[in-house]
Formats: C-alpha cells, structure tokens, sequence
C-alpha cells in the first residue's frame, strides 16, 4: 500500500478537517460524505479502533456539554460534525509515532519565526512534561499529603520551580545555538517531495469543492 | 549461593519482566530477587536499559509482561502508592527532586508530609544538609548550586525520610572524588534493606556493594558477588566495562 | 474553554482567523528585539507544562493553569505573552485535538489576545491601586487572572452566539458561571506561583514602572468593578445552578482527557490530590474565595479613588 | 616549564580575573596562559568553580574583574560571536544542546548555519552519528536516547563544526567505561589547538591531559603536569581529590 510522508497526512489532515467542519449546518447527506470520506481516511492509517473509541468517547463529554442545551437537531448535526473532525484528527495523531510530533510540526506551512518557535516549544514540551513527572513522582515518593493549603503550597513550588527551571535552560540552549552559529534564522531542512505536493492540490481542491457545494452554491 | 543467604527474606523480586519501547525491545526476560541486607550494582553499557528497568521497579513505567513484586506486594498501578512509601529513588537528573523554595525546605518535605511538627522536621533536616555539607546552602534555592550540590541536596532529600528500599540512578554523577567517598561511607552505614545501584563508576561501586547485575542485549548476563566479577577482567570488557576507565 | 471544530459558523472562523493571524504578525514586530525564541519556547512549554499539575482549589475540587496572566505578568510584554499562548494553542490543536483546527483563530482570538491583553490593563492598573510595591504583584495577578479567565469566557460565548450556535440566554451565564469558578482556580493558582518567585527569584518580576498612562488607571478601575458587578448580576442566578450542575461533568471531562492515549499518553499525570469530584463545601469554598477577591477590588478601588 | 613550551603561542590568557553570584564571590583572581597543542584538565571539588570559570571563558557570564584573550581578541559583549566561531562548548548537562527535531539535524546543525550545503552536511553529520555509535538512532529525538547516547550526540553535534577550542564541563558523565575509552582516542586524534576539561574523572583525565589546573577557595592552587601530579597522593587529597575514588 501507498505510504504517505508524515507532512503529508498531517496535511491531508488538515485539509479534511477544515472542509468538514465548514460544511453548511444541517445539511445531513453532505456530512454522510464525510463520514464515509472519514472512514476511509482512518482505515487508511490504520487506526487502532480501541484506542481511538476510548479516545472519541472521552470527546463525546465535553461535546454535549457544549451542545445539548441547543436541543434537537441541531445538537445532533454539531455534535456529529465535530465528531468527524476529531475522528480525522485523532486518526492522524494516532498513526505518528511517539516522539516525532515535533518533526511533524516541522511540516506546518507557518511563518518561519513562527515555526522556530513552535518546533523549540515541542523539543522542550517532552523535557519540561517529563520533569513534571518526575517532581509528582519524587513527592509522592516522599509521601505527599496535607490539606489542601500544603498541596496549594507544594503546587505552586513545582510550577514556580519548573519555571526557573525553565528560563535557566532557555539561556542555556540560546547560548548552545549561538556557539554552533546560529544568527537568528533557524535552518531547517525540509522535504519537498513535487508529486506529494501536487497530489494534495488536487486533493483540497477536490475536498473544498465538496464543501462548497454543500451551500449549493453552484445548483441555483 | 549458600545456604545462609537463601534463608533471607527476599524485598524485591523481578519475575521475567519484558519492556518495549515503540521502536525498541529493551527488557526481553529479566528476573532476579533482591534479599534483604544486599547491596547490589546494576552495570551494563550506555542503553542497556538500567535505567528504564529502574524506572519499572518504581512503576514510572509498566513491563508488558511479568511481575515485579516488593515487600510482598504486587507491583499495579492500585497499589503502587503504598508500595512506594518505603522506596527512596534517586532520579539520573538530581533537579528533579527539587522543588521547594529552599534546599532546607526540599529536605524537610518528606517530614512535614508525615506530620512530623516542624522543628523536629528542621532539626533534622538541618542534621542531614550537614552531613552533606550543605548546610552553608541551607536557605539556597537548588537553581544557585553547582552540578555536585544539587546531587547530594537531592541524596539528602530522599534520606531524611530512612526509607527501606533504595534506588539510585548514577548516584556519583557528578560528584568530586572526596564526596564519593563520603557517599560510600554514608550509605554503607544505612539501616537500609536493600540498595540497588545502577552506575558507570566501577571502582565505586566495587567498594560499595557486593552483588553485580550485568544488563546486556535486554537480559541479566550476570548475577555475581562483585569480588568475584572484579577478577574477570575480560568478562566485564566484554560487556563494554573495561576495568581501566 | 477550547472550542472544537464545527461549533462556529464559516463566517466567524474567518474572521476571528483573519484577526488572530494580523495581531500574531504585529506582535511579532512589536515584540521587543532582544527577545530570544528559545525563551519564548521554553516559557511556553513550561506554561503548557504547567497545565499539566493538578492544583487544589478548595474542598477536594481542584483545577489546572491557564496561563494567559502568569505569561504576561513574566514575559512583562503582552506581544510575547500573545505569540506563547497562541502557540500553546496551536500545539494543543494538532498535538492533542484539544481546540478545532477551523477554531483556532477564535481561541487564539478569547485567549491569546482577549484573555492576555485584558490581563496586561488589569495587573499593571490593580498592581497600582494596590499601592505599586512589587510584593502585591501576587494579589494584582491573581485578581486580574481570575477577571481575564471570566472574560475569555465571555468572549467565548460571543463568538458562539454570533456564530448562532448557541441562544444567548443559555450560553453567556452558562460559560460566565462555570468560568468564574474556574476563574478563582486561576487566580489562586496565578497568585501563587508569583509568590514562590517572589520569595525565590523577585528580580525576575517586573519592577513598578508601569507602562500605563495616568488617567487609564482610574478609567479602567471603574470599569473593572463594574464589568465584574453587571457580571454577576447578570448570570448569578442561572450561573448557579451551573455551575453546580456542571462542575462534575467539567472534571470529569479533564480527567478523562489526560487519560486518553494521544501520542503523550506516557503522561497521565495525575493530580496530587487524587479524589476528584465534588462537593457543596467545595461549591461554597470556591464562591466564598471569590466573594472576598471582588469585595477586595471594589473596596480597593474605592479608597483610592 | 622548559623554553620550548614558552614559545608555543598563547591561545588562551586568562588574567587576573574576578566573578562573585550575589550571595558569593567565586572566582577571586584567577590567571593562567594555554598553549597551542596543550590538553589541560581542570580540577578542582563540587562547587569550587569550575562551571563558573568556563562559563566565562566563552563570555556565557562576564568577570567583574580581570580579563580574557582568546586567539588574540579580549572576550568582550561585542565580539562575542566572533570568538564563540572557533570554540566547542560542551555544557554539563547535554540536554541543552539537543533541540533539534532528530539527533541528525542536532549535529548538521551549525554546519547548515554556516551554509554548507544540505547534502554535505548530512554526510558529515552522519559520519560523526557513526563515530559516536549513534548512526541506528540518527532520526530519533533526542528524548528517545538513554543518558550516555545524550551525551554522545551532544559531543558529535560540537565537534562537527571542527572547532579549534575545546572546552567541555564534565564529558564523561554518564558514560560507559567502553565509551570513556573511546572518547579519549577521539579526543586525542583530533587536530584541536586547546583542550580544556572540566572533570572529577581523575583517572580518565590522567590519560587524556598533559596538564592540570586545580581550583580551590576561589584561586588556581596548582598548575602542574598531570605526570607529576599524580605522584603527589597527599596534595591530591588535601583538594577533595583522594587518588583512589
Ligand atoms: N522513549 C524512548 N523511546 C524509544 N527508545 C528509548 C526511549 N528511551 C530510551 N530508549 C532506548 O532504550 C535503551 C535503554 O535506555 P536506558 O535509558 O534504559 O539506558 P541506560 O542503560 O540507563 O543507559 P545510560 O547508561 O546511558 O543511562 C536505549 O537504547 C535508548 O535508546
Ligand atoms: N546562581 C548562583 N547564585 C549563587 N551562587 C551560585 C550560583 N550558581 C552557582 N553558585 C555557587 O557557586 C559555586 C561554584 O559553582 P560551580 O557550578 O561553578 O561549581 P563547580 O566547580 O562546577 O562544581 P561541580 O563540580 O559540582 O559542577 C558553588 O558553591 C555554588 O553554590
Ligand atoms: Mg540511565
Ligand atoms: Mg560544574
């Protein structure tokens, strides 16, 4: 089977998200398109069905939370439409594997200062995530408990202090930069594949289309 | 093993225990027990999977398969917070013990949490920087130490609180030669049931446990008493441990 | 307060689209030249971080950072405080499918811009009405981030009722209620964690030298005590029942959320304190911590003014 | 010091200089020369200021006293950048280092900022990945690497600018014994003008320096060949540096 660059799911991706999530509201046979055009993209990477079940439910909570006091159909339609877009979404994020999501936003079409800062930021989220981890862990280690002033206290500690933290290495990965010659533009090198690229022309210009005529623009 | 020692109650036992990462097999069939009064060495090359089978002992991570049992109870996500209330783990990164405004207050923490009042807590908090020749620091935030004081400030913290169990990633990392004596001396006079080790540093550890787990391709290789494995030289650089450096 | 795709009509992602991307580019000119992107980065990842602690509120309820205050108040620039949480936003859109990717813009527009912007007026205007000296800066930012919580909220519900998906009468005391609890939350957590740098760190803080014009103080003072009153007047009664009513379903959703297997999985942090769930002490314990920070401002601003 | 050495070129001069935190003065009037071909170890116990000295070698934090000449220039805010080209600064935790998206990238990275081409770039990036032992993980992120395979890539990612100043805060930690070994004959093999080691690896630094600096109470108390240090066990120890740990 034809296997798709990382830049280039997360594109498609992308791309189907937004077509879906703009379609006109309650108009039902163009959003059973998407359902199916969902599917397919979801067989496609292979998602794993339990995970990305347990994953939709968890969605489903905060989605009627928002909708139901709309009532009917309406609630329905929106639901449903976000629901496919999570779908799509969640089927991406779970055909990336582990680690590599900061090489996937490599591949966001983002202005480059933009970029430098998004790519940095996940580079650091992993660090910065797991010495949160670790803090928790060493504090129940030593047996964190006390009333809720305590915790607050300690809370607050691990916040301020990961953000010391924080700064200190900022210096610290700034001057690493700096020593290896970087001069404010960050050099990235990315792949351009020419036929990956225009099969995704072809493809959001199909998609768009779809959408379009949800509004049944061209039929009048 | 002689009679004796098997008659030990045994603390941590590692029943065939196999981890994954995504990409990696790294633990494929480990098991081993761990007696009380032992202190043991876990050696083997950079990404043999010390730490991460360190990290499975404390349940930061789970294996996919096998069990690991500690004080006789099973290693699961329900009672894993029981189960740690008796182990000191000292992380690779020493930063990650600390968290608190002041190194005094990073050492007092356990205490406090166990409703210790506190100026029994200062005291012996104050006893323990001491010991650590810290005390100069005591009122320091850990960010305006140096490498090797941010380790013993970290060693400190996870002692003040006598655990039973202790596990310690590369304890000497970063420490001067005269600390790691120290630290030999301070941990060889532990009330301690069981120390395991994982470390690079052979000469250290050669002088402070008496038992060696040698990692290697995601299975213990070696289970033997660290006099022993010192006279074979060509075993240990075999497992990427020349005695040398 | 992340809203998911298909929830704002086509109309409104464009333009709150249109408008986040214009303020992200001014804010990345206007943004002081001596500013390094891996301080922006990492300050960021440390405010995504954050987000991760579970922080009591009170009565065995508890609540995460947001973030927008604690930004500005430590990158002391509201440019560089929009770009960071923008992309917080923005990585919490593709990484974690948590904020739709067409709703980007407006949430980047409620809380990169709105939420951080009227978190600028307020901590640099109540800092001073509080007397200026730097140690009030914890009250000042925990104040001002529990009103700049409630207004993203607000704007929120805007942006949901322009794009007619939901009646104003449901939405606005709906999000109004439950954010002003969240908003104390934020604000305990915000003024907290500014007085751990205080007493650790306080020449990271910004000193007093405000960078407000005199007569703005006194005009958004006003305001504050009476945009928070007509707030309260307005969705008190239903707020609620609400929030009594939702609270629940709230932790229940975050906590599932940080369970769920997204490639982060590894993660599943879970709080320090682990009961989760509700009770009427905590419902009450919550409302009382607000009571008295609004009764604090407006007495505050009284005798100043 | 015999003729032959005072007519090398001085690459370094380190004058006289004074560093105090707030709370601490630190460096209070250090001065040496290094020399074209020297490899020189710095000593010296936790927390004498090893760090701070060589942060300020490379103008990452400014004596309030004193002054450095590098190559001919005075380490100034101005011409910072120019001086930072030529050196290699290997910070104690290699984590900084790492913020590229894969290791590979890490290394190419100051190749690609001074605009040598993508395609050899990659081939000496990947030449160095190799030499490292890293070449099976070159498109990992730096997260999915044990502590010594951090350190391996953060060292490969200095030296791939083939800088002519070395300085590097503690190389060794973390490492194997195997990898210790085989950094020092990387290490020896390079055409590198000056090396200077931060360390507390006594033994591994006797192999690897020509020349020791020891630091204590804020002063350079020793500067002397490593050959003849090593034979003065009692001055060793009278520093925090007892021979056989
Ligand atoms: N998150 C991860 N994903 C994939 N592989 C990983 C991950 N973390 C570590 N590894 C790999 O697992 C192996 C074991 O790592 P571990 O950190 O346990 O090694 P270690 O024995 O502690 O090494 P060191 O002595 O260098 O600390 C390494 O080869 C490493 O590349
Ligand atoms: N930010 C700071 N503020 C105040 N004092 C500091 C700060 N950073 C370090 N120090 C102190 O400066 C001294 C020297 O620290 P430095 O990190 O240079 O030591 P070192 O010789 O590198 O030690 P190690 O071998 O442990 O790495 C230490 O006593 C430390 O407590
Ligand atoms: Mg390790
Ligand atoms: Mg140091």
């Amino acid at each position: 089977m034809l296997k798709l660059s990382l830049f280039l799911r997360l594109r498609l991706s992308l791309i189907l998200v937004i077509s879906t999530a703009l379609i006109k509201t309650n108009n039902w046979s163009f959003l059973f398109i998407y359902i199916l055009i969902a599917l397919c993209w979801c067989i496609f990477l292979k998602t794993p069905i339990k995970i990305l079940l347990k994953l939709l439910g968890a969605e489903l909570i905060l989605l009627s939370l928002m909708a139901l006091p709309l009532g009917g159909e309406k609630a329905g339609f929106l639901m449903v439409r976000s629901l496919i877009c999570l779908l799509i979404m969640n089927s991406f994020l779970l055909s990336v594997p582990k680690y590599h999501l900061s090489i996937a936003l490599k591949g966001l079409p983002l202005p480059k200062k933009m970029q430098e800062i998004v790519i940095l930021t996940g580079e650091y989220l992993e660090i910065l995530l797991l010495e949160i981890q670790h803090m928790e862990i060493s504090a129940k280690l030593r047996s964190l408990n006390g009333n809720s002033n305590w915790l607050r206290y300690i809370s607050a500690a691990m916040i301020g202090s990961l953000y010391l933290r924080s700064l200190d290495r900022a210096q610290r990965v700034y001057d690493a930069m700096v020593i290896r010659g970087y001069n404010g533009t960050f050099p990235l090198e990315i792949d351009n594949n020419k036929s990956e690229n225009f099969m995704l022309i072809i493809l959001s210009i199909m998609v768009m289309s779809l959408t379009f005529s949800s509004y049944k623009i061209w039929i009048n | 093993m002689d009679k004796l020692d098997q008659k030990k109650s045994v603390i941590i036992t590692v029943d065939n225990i196999k981890f994954d990462y995504e990409k990696q097999s790294i633990l494929q069939g480990i098991s081993f027990n761990l007696k009380a009064g032992e202190r043991v060495a876990l050696l083997g090359r950079t990404g043999a999977g010390k730490s991460t089978l360190l990290n499975n002992l404390i349940g930061l991570k789970f294996p996919q398969k096998g069990e690991i049992i500690i004080d006789g109870l099973k290693l699961e996500k329900k009672n894993i917070a029981d189960i740690r209330k008796n182990i000191g783990f000292a992380f690779q990164n020493p930063e990650d013990q600390l968290f608190m405004p002041t190194i005094l207050e990073d050492v007092m923490f356990g205490l406090l949490n166990y409703k210790i009042p506190a100026s029994i807590a200062k005291e012996k908090a104050r006893f323990l920087l001491d010991k650590f020749g810290l005390i100069a620091y005591e009122n320091r935030s850990s960010h305006e130490l140096s490498g090797g004081q941010k380790r013993l400030a970290a060693l400190a913290s996870i002692l003040a609180l006598e655990p039973n169990i202790l596990i310690l990633d590369e304890p000497t990392n970063g420490l001067d030669p005269a600390w790691r004596k120290k630290l030999a001396e301070i941990l060889l006079n532990l009330p301690i049931k069981v120390i395991l080790i994982a470390s690079h540093d052979l000469n250290w550890v050669k002088k402070t446990t008496q038992r060696a787990l040698i990692l290697d391709q995601g299975q213990i290789q070696l289970d033997q008493s660290i006099i022993s494995l010192f006279q074979q030289e060509s075993v240990l650089e075999s497992y990427g441990l020349p005695l040398d450096w | 307060m992340h809203i998911p795709d298909g929830f704002i009509s086509p109309p409104v992602a464009v333009m709150t689209t249109v408008i986040s991307a214009g303020v992200l580019t001014l804010s990345f000119s206007k943004m002081g030249k001596d500013v390094k992107a891996p301080v922006i980065a990492l300050t960021t990842a440390f405010i995504f971080a954050a987000q991760m602690i579970n922080f009591p509120v009170a009565g065995g309820t508890s609540g995460h950072l947001l973030g927008a205050t604690l930004a500005v108040v430590i990158l002391g620039d509201p440019w560089v405080a929009t770009i960071s949480i923008s992309t917080v936003l923005l990585i919490q859109a593709l990484l974690f499918a948590d904020g739709g990717i067409t709703a980007l813009g407006a949430n980047i527009f409620n809380m990169g811009i709105v939420g951080v912007w009227v978190s600028w007026l307020l901590v640099t205007t109540i800092q001073r009405l509080l007397g200026g000296a730097k140690k009030r800066l914890p009250l000042a930012a925990g104040i001002t981030a529990a009103i700049s919580t409630v207004s993203a909220a607000v704007s929120c519900s805007l942006l949901l009722i322009i794009s007619g998906t939901a009646p104003l009468n449901l939405v606005l005391p709906a999000m109004t209620g439950t954010h002003i609890l969240i908003g104390v939350g934020e604000g305990l957590i915000t003024g907290s964690v500014l007085r751990y740098l205080l007493a650790t760190n306080p020449d990271l803080l910004p000193d007093d030298e405000s960078k407000l014009d005199k007569w703005l103080v006194p005009v958004i003072g006003t305001l504050l005590v009476a945009g928070v009153l007509s707030l309260l007047a307005s969705s008190w009664p239903d707020g609620l029942e609400k929030v009594a009513e939702n609270l629940g379903f709230i932790h229940l959703a975050e906590n599932v959320r940080v369970e769920v297997p997204t490639p982060f999985a590894d993660y599943q942090i879970s709080g320090i304190n682990e009961q989760i769930g509700t009770s009427i002490s905590g419902v009450l314990g919550t409302l009382i911590c607000f009571g008295l920070a609004f009764f604090m401002t407006k007495f505050i601003s009284r005798k100043s003014a």
